[in-house]
């Protein structure tokens, strides 16, 4: 059978000009700008590049393999260090996708809990991309310093809930491990209301800066088409003009039960990408506002679950969730015993830097490293 | 205008440095070693055996079942049954761990050895200043290294402690409660006094193949 | 006349002519081009040494400055920075030295015999002022000339220099989507 | 006191001047780490951590991150080694200039930690480079780091400067080439560099143990 | 949302000739799939993908999936002829079932807002026919996610514009994540050595005392 | 002059230049040159580079104070030893010079730069009646010995043989002569309405006062827009955020040093704060009235002290630029510098010249004034919406989807 | 005080090295830089005598210098702007393979 | 003594300026001839084929440094050589300003108009726009 001609996506092809030789250059994978071990193999025809390869792998730690090694439970701890910013938003999706292939309920509360960590995560992990797309602008630091100094007092926050500032490991299949601390809503709650003055601060810091917008306005341009096509999520995508937000898609955990909107950009440059985050960040605390006046009392997991020995029945699932970087997804295939059959992580972060080629070629080499820190990745997660 | 926001961010800045001089909000930096941040209670680093009474070998709780050796992702456990049973705290036979060791270097300090413990024998330390030139010997924690005193464990992590003793506690006064019963219908029934053997076994002495969770 | 020299000039004009020397006779361009600067620098000291304050700093910021950064410019722009495999003399090398050696013979022979070594007048007041009042009066004509070759200079160089734009940047996006 | 005739002639032979030069030079070196900019994984986000706003290492002198091995003191080896990253950690290590210093941070680097059975995770970064101060932990505290940080500062400040015991970099005969691995077709060639591991010998009930 | 029967008829009306089979998943997830001939792969995705009501725009996960040789036994009654007395008797019967590799797509649609739909193909065997239609002509985002099946499960994607080692170096052989894949032997210092490792470790324990003791021989 | 003669003040001013004629009192009379520019040398070669000390410690604490922190403070008190610690570490560490590099060229880079970086501090006057060489060219001696820092920087980039390296100095010497010439033709205001190049004439003609107020030229408009010019190609000449690409590591590692370890590197670390030191020196001495004290009565403060105030303060402010803006980028710094930077520069020329012939008579000040700066505020304004728009820059609005 | 002569050889010499090297080397950019030597020496030769005339205040000399250094900039500009655009078209800059190119 | 260095030479006033070059080169050199000792007496240099290879991300350097650049570098140098040249002639007529006509400043205005006319041409040109 023929197919007819049908529309497909190639990252564009640019002849070098004849003048000079083109240089060619890897960037990574231990290079000040790819914040881990990335590599850009790119060829550059003065300071334009003419091709872009990436290289993944240098943090290929096998958490797939692994997982199909080990029980369902054992899992959860190695999902905080997929995306090490994250790891609320990982176990989330890790629980989903289990609690799918399950069948099991969550309660209330938890949900709420989920909700709290998720946010207050998201919200870290968009600061931190941000101060980091501002490191690789040259600052110096600072906007870093001002994004970590409201990341620690988070992590404080998740330190206190489940013990470990990073990796967490708080969530179960139905609910999460434990229950919250004495004063722990007012906690966040203290700090929630704190986090508009940081939002407006590093607003003050860069929207205006000219520097900035010269920098990122026009650059690293992604068209909405090629970002559907090519399965771009988060953020990114947003930043492009097409509102899909799997929070309000698939309406899952309680996220239909709060007001809260989707910032979309026009353009899908670097500067949407980093408005996006700051207006996310904006929606974010409304939602934690909203979640933390109202967290029910009752148990924070299903009592039916036990912590060992947990077999699903045949089957497989696929659970997503609104990760901060994107869709994170599990594909889980359970042959019924202890351990899944297929684990797979679909990861935001990896599939967004498909097209980084298509955003990069033709531009100057110092945009490469703003398009590529503006793709907001973390190696763990695209390597696994 | 061309510098605006230039100069707005000039503002922030120094905004910043002005404020560190006054400010702990601006200043937020606290100078280990000498302070320290603030402990929190549930921060977990490293796992370490409870042990009741004074002598650390004979105290602990562990009996060596293995669950936590099974259910460790990164499989940092190592534990050996003894063979024999030995007195432990309070007098009464039990099997302990001949070995009991931790690869700290391996360790994720995921909790799950905790969760699965049905004898809450195994918690977590909080103890992180675990920086060490000895990369062989220095990164294995045996038995004795481990073993910490239940009035550790109570310094820090009182909440956790205190429902953990009142739950140990509950279960003792149960088991013993039973084991009056027991021995009661025993005397009642005139039978041989096997009621020093029986209360000799501990609370929660199940077959860890069929463990429930907690 | 030998010990009519100060030390400091005997420095100087070594310096100046090792460098020329050391342009002449090394392989890679670009040692070529630094010890050209070595020479540049050498003569700027020279016109100290003669009073042309003014003329010394001038060459210094034109000649180290700008002059030196064009050619190894145009070494990296031509490939010359390695080392040349091929011989760096032409194969008439041997009639250039000669006639070169005859100019130097011819110059040095004309100096030596022409020249009194005697001392010059005493240091003139050349000022920066001075050179300013006579470059707006005496030589505004030259002055404007200058422009006008400095201009044309400009455009020509960069006209015959210029990569012809637009035949390299029509074949964006061939492969792209749209 | 006058300082007695012996301990004089003691401290002549010595060397007041090198044991004052000694002294020196180790606390130049030991104040002036620069780390190398050099994040592998989990652990770089700590790192990363530790020299921010709360925690500062620069309180050390320690902030200057070089992204060149060339200017860098040391490397800090946060995170996972994999297989396929080890001759790259293995030949920026070798392209740092002496004295130069590894901390080992997290359980991954130190030996693979809770990624140790994969096929392509390093188990531990010394099978190839000599590393001074491991941190345990997964991902160790901003604070844990800082202790390690001090932890190689003593360990600098013991070093001498000459006699047997002086540091490998003062040592012309010492090694100073790591060779690096090559990607094999299963596994990196070698699979470590007997020089620098020398593997202890085994707790005796280590393999007693039955499945 | 179209149900996956709804699907499968739309696909059999646009491509009768396709040959598109539904999988029940018997998990409480309800995600069934649809298993198409490899053949037919593009087509169908193309169909999926440009159809204006189920416009799949978005294929989210593409992984592998490696399904062993399995060997079945069953009891099955044969008559056979013992002793001339013809007798029902039951017999275990092996079969083996050859395994294959597969490739599993997760579409859904940022227009329409829905998915997701389960678009499975699967190899003829494990070893040599391992070759797939490649999907990244239709969804880009399978791009890297083919590279990496191609990596680690060693399905050959016909049609895809790049395909080479993604994760692991370039020099490697072996694809890791097959089922029957066994890693590299560096087990040699195991302090908390378990199951697997354990063997493996006492291994090297016994090399290493091998080669102490022939140390000592040869002083 | 005669020491004893002076008012307290007047002797503090004078303090090390009667120093260095004591010191040269000493040796016979045709010696006295000799050991006058010894002195004064020793002056240079100790003073500032003390300063940088004391500069990278503040900059490393005050950047730290911008971000939270504290910086640097367990080396001596207050960690100001912190240097002399980076010192004995770059002094003893092992030195490599790659095998493809070119080696006599690599070693000679950074003794150049330190060199002619040095050498512009000659004609910097650091007080009153404290400069070492008062040469009537002054100013010219300065950018002409600046010119060979980029000939230094090529130089080390060139020889390391290393893509980053070569690319980094590429970079370097293409934005270093590009915001020569702003830095150049922002300075020449200052000389017109001085008519010296002379750095102490220079410094004496705004030594005057109006009331308590200074004749600073920075307090015109045509000084003023001469100021922020050159601060601007200051910025770019010395490498400084946001002009700091050629060492941008965040695409190429560290630039034009990535190869120099050892003190090598600490040269190029020491020539790059000598260098902005000497180019804020003459900043200062150009519009910031060189060692004048801003107020009139705080004329008793010694001329040398209100030199290194204003240094420090100089310093500061860079500090402060760095820790607060991203870098631009290669081609938006050099359309900066030729699309923005050359036209404020040759219109403030003209500026600056229609201001001396619109006169100072008693009405004509208002209107110069608000003339001159009028037109310098439009062309800045004009020019600034021009570049924003032709890059389609500018502020934007967000939609929401609910 | 030095005297002319001593400048007058020192300019020779460079002006012959400039004339060798512009007569032997290979290479058209080296070509130019024996020019722009030797323009130098003649730059020498005017301050000198320049300085040594009997009035240095007419500033005769010196004027023609700086006249001389600016033109000669703008020569060196020209000149190697040739050179790339020869370079760009035959990818070389050997002057012995030039006339080959040529037929 | 003095005849032979010339008394002129130590009055001269550029002769700081040479002690002040040979202080510099000290200045420079001397902790390197420091660091060499050290590393001569105490630390040795460890050269070995993978330290003194070319540093790139921790891969094996491919390809030359010492490519073709492209002529972007160059028009920027004509451009900025030219307008060093006019600084080296506006200089002296800045200082001589104050004394001068109104003629005189026509003239120099013209001058500069010539050179600003280059730019205006380079500019519409496209050769102001980098790469």
């Amino acid at each position: 059978m023929s197919t007819a001609a049908f529309k497909s996506y190639r990252p564009p092809v640019i002849e070098p000009s004849n003048e000079g030789e083109l240089l060619e250059v890897a960037m990574g994978p231990h290079h000040p700008s790819t914040h881990g071990v990335f590599r850009m193999d790119v060829a550059l025809d003065g300071e334009i590049v003419i091709k872009l390869k990436p290289v993944f792998g240098y943090l290929h730690r096998n958490h797939e393999k692994i997982a199909e090694k080990a029980s369902y439970l054992a899992s959860m701890p190695y999902t905080d260090r997929l995306d090490y910013f994250c790891s609320m938003t990982n176990n989330w999706a890790y629980a989903i996708a289990v609690e799918k292939l399950a069948g099991i309920e969550v309660p209330e509360r938890a949900q709420y809990i989920r909700v709290i960590t998720a946010e207050l995560t998201r919200i870290q992990n968009h600061a931190s991309a941000i101060g980091f797309l501002l490191q690789e602008m040259g600052a110096s630091g600072t906007p870093l310093m001002y994004a970590f100094r409201e990341r620690e007092k988070i992590l404080d926050i998740f330190e206190e809930l489940s013990g470990s500032r990073m990796m967490c490991n708080y969530m179960r299949f139905g609910g999460c491990r434990v229950e919250l601390p004495k004063d722990w809503l007012e906690k966040v709650a203290a700090i929630v209301d704190g986090l508009p003055r940081f939002i407006d601060e590093i607003e003050a810091l860069l929207t205006g800066n000219e520097i900035l917008m010269a920098r990122t306005q026009g650059v690293g341009v992604l068209k909405p088409d090629l970002a559907v096509n090519a399965g771009i999520t988060g953020p990114m995508l947003r930043a492009t003009g097409v509102n899909y937000d799997i929070r309000k898609v698939d309406r899952y955990g309680i996220y239909d039960r709060f007001e809260f909107r989707v910032p979309l950009g026009d353009h899908g440059d670097i500067y949407d990408r980093y408005m996006v985050r700051v207006l996310e960040m904006r929606e974010s605390v409304g939602i934690l506002r909203q979640a933390l006046k109202d967290v029910p009392a009752g148990p924070i997991v299903d009592p039916k679950q036990k912590v060992r020995g947990f077999r699903p029945k045949p089957g497989e699932a696929y659970g997503r969730i609104e990760g901060p970087k994107g869709e994170l997804g599990f594909y889980l295939i359970s042959d019924g015993s202890g351990n899944p059959y297929r684990y797979r992580v679909r990861p935001p972060s990896l599939i967004n830097l498909t097209v980084l080629e298509d955003m990069c070629i033709g531009q100057n080499v110092a945009d490469v490293v703003l398009t590529f820190g503006s793709v907001d990745i973390v190696l763990g997660e695209v390597d696994r | 205008m061309l510098g605006e926001g230039i100069v707005k961010g000039l503002a922030e800045t120094a905004k910043n440095f002005a404020g560190s001089f006054v400010s702990k909000e601006r200043l937020t930096t606290v100078q280990y070693p000498e302070e320290r941040v603030e402990p929190i209670e549930n921060t977990r680093d490293f796992p370490f055996l409870v042990y009741d009474g004074s002598d650390p070998m004979a105290g602990l709780r562990c009996v060596a079942c293995q669950i936590c050796e099974k259910e460790c992702p990164p499989k940092c456990i190592y534990i050996t049954k003894s063979t024999d049973k030995k007195p432990d705290y309070v007098g009464k036979p039990q099997i302990y761990p001949a070995r009991f060791d931790i690869d700290i270097s391996v360790c994720m300090s995921c909790q799950i050895c905790v969760e699965v413990c049905p004898f809450e024998a195994i918690k977590m330390d909080t103890e992180f200043e675990l920086s060490t030139t000895d990369r062989f010997e220095g990164l294995i924690l045996d038995r004795e290294q481990l073993a910490k005193s239940n009035e550790y464990y109570n310094k820090i992590h009182p909440t956790e402690a205190a429902e953990v003793d009142a739950r140990l506690a509950e279960e003792k006064a149960k088991v013993e409660a039973k084991a009056k019963a027991a021995a009661a219908a025993a005397a009642a029934k005139a039978a041989a006094p096997a009621s020093g053997e029986t209360t000799a076994k501990p609370a929660p002495q199940k077959d860890p193949a069929k463990e429930p969770g907690a | 006349m030998i010990f009519g020299l100060s030390i400091a000039f005997w420095i100087t004009a070594l310096f100046t002519v090792a460098g020329a020397l050391a342009a002449a006779l090394l392989k890679n361009l670009v040692h070529c081009a630094l010890s050209l600067t070595v020479t540049f620098a050498g003569l700027a000291i020279l016109f100290l040494q003669l009073d042309a304050q003014f003329a010394g700093f001038a060459q210094m910021l034109v000649y180290i400055g700008a002059v030196a950064i064009l050619v190894v410019f145009a070494i990296l722009l031509t490939r010359g920075a390695g080392a040349p495999e091929y011989r760096i003399y032409t194969s008439s090398w041997l009639a250039g030295i000669a006639i070169a050696a005859a100019v130097f013979a011819l110059l040095a022979w004309s100096v030596i015999t022409s020249l009194p070594a005697g001392a010059g007048s005493a240091a003139p007041d050349v000022t920066v002022l001075s050179i300013g009042q006579a470059l707006m009066s005496t030589y505004v004509l030259p002055l404007e000339i200058v422009a006008v070759v400095l201009t044309v200079a400009l455009i020509g160089a960069v006209i015959v220099a210029m990569h012809d734009k637009g035949d390299a940047k029509t074949h964006e996006q061939k492969g792209g989507a749209q | 006191m006058a300082v007695e005739p012996d301990l004089k002639i003691e401290l002549g032979k010595q060397g007041v001047f090198v044991t004052t030069l000694n002294e020196l030079y180790n606390w130049g070196r030991r104040n002036s780490v620069w780390p190398m900019q050099f994040g592998l994984a989990c652990c770089a986000i700590e790192m990363i951590a530790t020299t921010m706003a709360r925690y500062d290492l620069a309180r050390f002198g320690a902030e200057v991150f070089r992204p060149s091995p060339r200017q860098a003191d040391l490397m800090i080896i946060s995170g996972t080694v994999t297989k396929k990253m080890a001759p790259q950690v293995v030949r920026l290590y070798n392209q740092m200039a002496e004295p130069r210093y590894v901390i080992a941070m997290g359980a991954c680097a130190i030996s693979g930690g809770p990624f140790k059975q994969g096929y392509n995770v390093l188990k531990g970064i010394d099978r190839y480079i000599p590393v001074d101060v491991h941190i345990p932990g997964c991902p160790p505290r901003p604070e844990a780091l800082i202790h390690a940080f001090m932890t190689l500062q003593k360990r600098i400040e013991e070093q001498p400067l000459t006699g047997e015991n002086r540091p490998r970099h003062l040592d012309a005969d010492a090694q100073g080439l790591f060779p690096v691995p090559e990607p094999g077709a299963h596994d990196l060639v070698p699979p470590v560099n007997r020089l620098v591991w020398p593997l202890p010998a085994p707790k005796p009930d280590a393999t007693e143990k039955q499945g | 949302m179209k149900t996956a029967e709804e699907i499968l008829a739309a696909i059999k009306t646009a491509l009768p000739e396709a040959k598109v089979e539904l999988v029940q998943n018997p998990s409480v997830s309800g995600q069934h799939s649809l298993v198409v001939a490899p053949e037919d792969g593009l087509a169908v995705a193309v169909f999926l993908r440009d159809d204006s009501e189920l416009a799949l725009d978005f294929c989210s996960n593409a992984t592998g999936v490696d399904w062993l040789d399995k060997e079945t036994t069953e009891k099955v009654k044969a008559t056979e002829v013992v002793d001339g007395e013809e007798k029902v008797i039951e017999k275990t019967v092996k079969h083996i079932q050859p395994g294959y590799l597969e490739s599993v797509y997760h579409l859904y649609s940022m227009r329409q807002k829905h998915g997701p739909v389960i678009f499975r193909m699967r190899t003829a065997n494990r070893t040599d026919q391992v070759e797939l239609p490649s999907m990244t002509p239709v969804w880009r985002s399978c791009e890297f996610q083919e590279r990496e099946i191609f990596d680690l499960f060693g399905i050959v994607f016909k049609g895809h514009p790049d395909l080479r080692r993604i994760l692991m170096w370039d020099e490697f052989e072996d694809h890791p994540m097959r089922r029957d894949y066994v890693d590299p032997d560096d087990y040699e210092y195991e302090p908390t050595p378990h199951d697997e490792v354990l063997k493996r470790a006492q291994e090297h324990q016994a090399q290493q005392n091998e080669a102490k003791q022939a140390a000592e021989v040869t002083q | 002059m005669n020491f004893q003669a002076l008012t307290l003040p007047e002797k503090l001013d004078q303090l090390f230049v009667f120093v260095q004629h004591w010191i040269m009192g000493f040796f016979p009379a045709h010696w006295q040159p000799l050991v006058g520019a010894l002195v004064g040398v020793v002056g240079i070669v100790a003073s500032f580079p003390a300063i940088f000390a004391l500069t990278t410690v503040l900059e490393r604490k005050g950047l730290g104070r911008m971000q939270n922190r504290l910086g640097p403070n367990r080396v001596g008190p207050l960690g100001i030893f912190q240097p002399v610690a980076d010192g004995i570490k770059s002094l003893t560490k092992e030195d490599i010079v790659p095998v493809s590099a070119d080696g006599v060229v690599h070693f000679l880079a950074p003794v150049v730069l330190v060199v002619a970086i040095f050498l512009g501090y000659a004609s910097l006057p650091i007080g009153r009646n404290m400069v070492l060489v008062n040469i009537d060219a002054g100013l010219l001696f300065f950018f002409a010995v600046g010119a060979s820092t980029e000939l230094s920087i090529f130089m080390a980039g060139w020889s390391s043989r290393n893509k980053y390296s070569l690319l980094g100095a590429m970079r370097a010497v293409a934005q270093m002569i590009s915001y020569e010439v702003p830095l150049l033709m922002s300075a020449i205001v200052a000389v017109m309405m001085t008519g010296s190049l002379s750095t102490v004439k220079i410094v004496e003609a705004q030594s005057g006062f109006t009331g308590i107020f200074p004749h600073w030229y920075v307090f015109t408009p045509w000084g003023f827009a001469g100021f922020v010019l050159f601060v601007i190609a200051a910025l770019a000449e010395t490498n400084r955020t946001p002009f700091d690409l050629p060492e941008g590591e965040s695409e190429l590692v560290a630039g034009y040093f990535t190869e120099y370890s050892g003190f090598k590197f600490a040269l190029f670390f020491l020539g790059e704060y000598l260098g902005m030191m000497s180019i804020a020196g003459f900043g200062i001495t150009l519009f910031l009235g060189g060692w004048g004290a801003p107020f009139s009565f705080l004329n008793f403060i010694p001329s040398w002290a209100w030199f290194f105030l204003k240094l420090l303060a100089a310093l500061c402010f860079f500090i402060w630029l760095r820790g607060t803006l991203p870098r631009l980028r290669q081609d938006q710094l050099m359309n900066f510098a030729w699309k923005f930077m050359l036209p404020m520069t040759l219109l403030n020329l003209m500026v600056a010249a229609a201001w001396r012939f619109l006169g100072d008579s008693a009405t004509g000040a208002w209107l110069r004034w608000v003339l001159c700066a009028g037109v310098l505020l439009l062309a800045y304004v004009g020019l600034g919406r021009v570049l924003m728009r032709k890059q389609r820059l500018g502020a934007r609005s967000y939609r929401y989807a609910e | 005080m030095t005297p002319l002569a001593g400048f007058l050889i020192v300019a020779a010499l460079v002006f012959a090295i400039g004339l060798a090297v512009a007569l032997t080397r290979r290479n058209a950019i080296m070509v130019l830089i024996g020019i722009e030597l030797m323009l130098n020496a003649a730059n020498l030769n005017l301050i000198a005598f320049w300085r040594f005339s009997p009035h240095p205040e007419a500033l005769t000399g010196m004027m023609f210098a700086l006249f001389s250094i600016a033109v000669a900039a703008a020569e060196a500009a020209v000149g190697l702007g040739l050179v790339i655009a020869y370079h760009r078209h035959t990818k070389t800059t050997d002057l012995d393979a030039m006339p080959r190119m040529k037929g | 003594m003095a005849y032979f260095y010339g008394n002129s030479m130590l009055s001269s006033p550029y002769f700081p300026l040479a002690v002040l070059f040979v202080a510099a080169l000290g200045f420079g050199l001397a902790p390197l001839g420091l660091a060499w000792a050290w590393a001569r007496l105490v630390s040795p240099a460890k050269p070995n084929a993978i330290k003194n290879a070319i540093y790139e991300c921790g891969l094996e350097s491919k390809g030359d440094a010492w490519v073709q650049f492209r002529s972007a570098y160059y028009l920027y140098a004509i451009i900025f050589l030219v307008f060093d040249v006019e600084a080296v002639f506006l200089l002296p007529f800045a200082v001589a300003f104050t004394g001068l006509g109104v003629g005189a400043c026509l003239a120099m205005l013209v001058f500069v108009l010539l050179l600003i006319e280059g730019l205006a041409w380079a500019w519409a040109k496209g050769i102001l726009t980098w790469a």
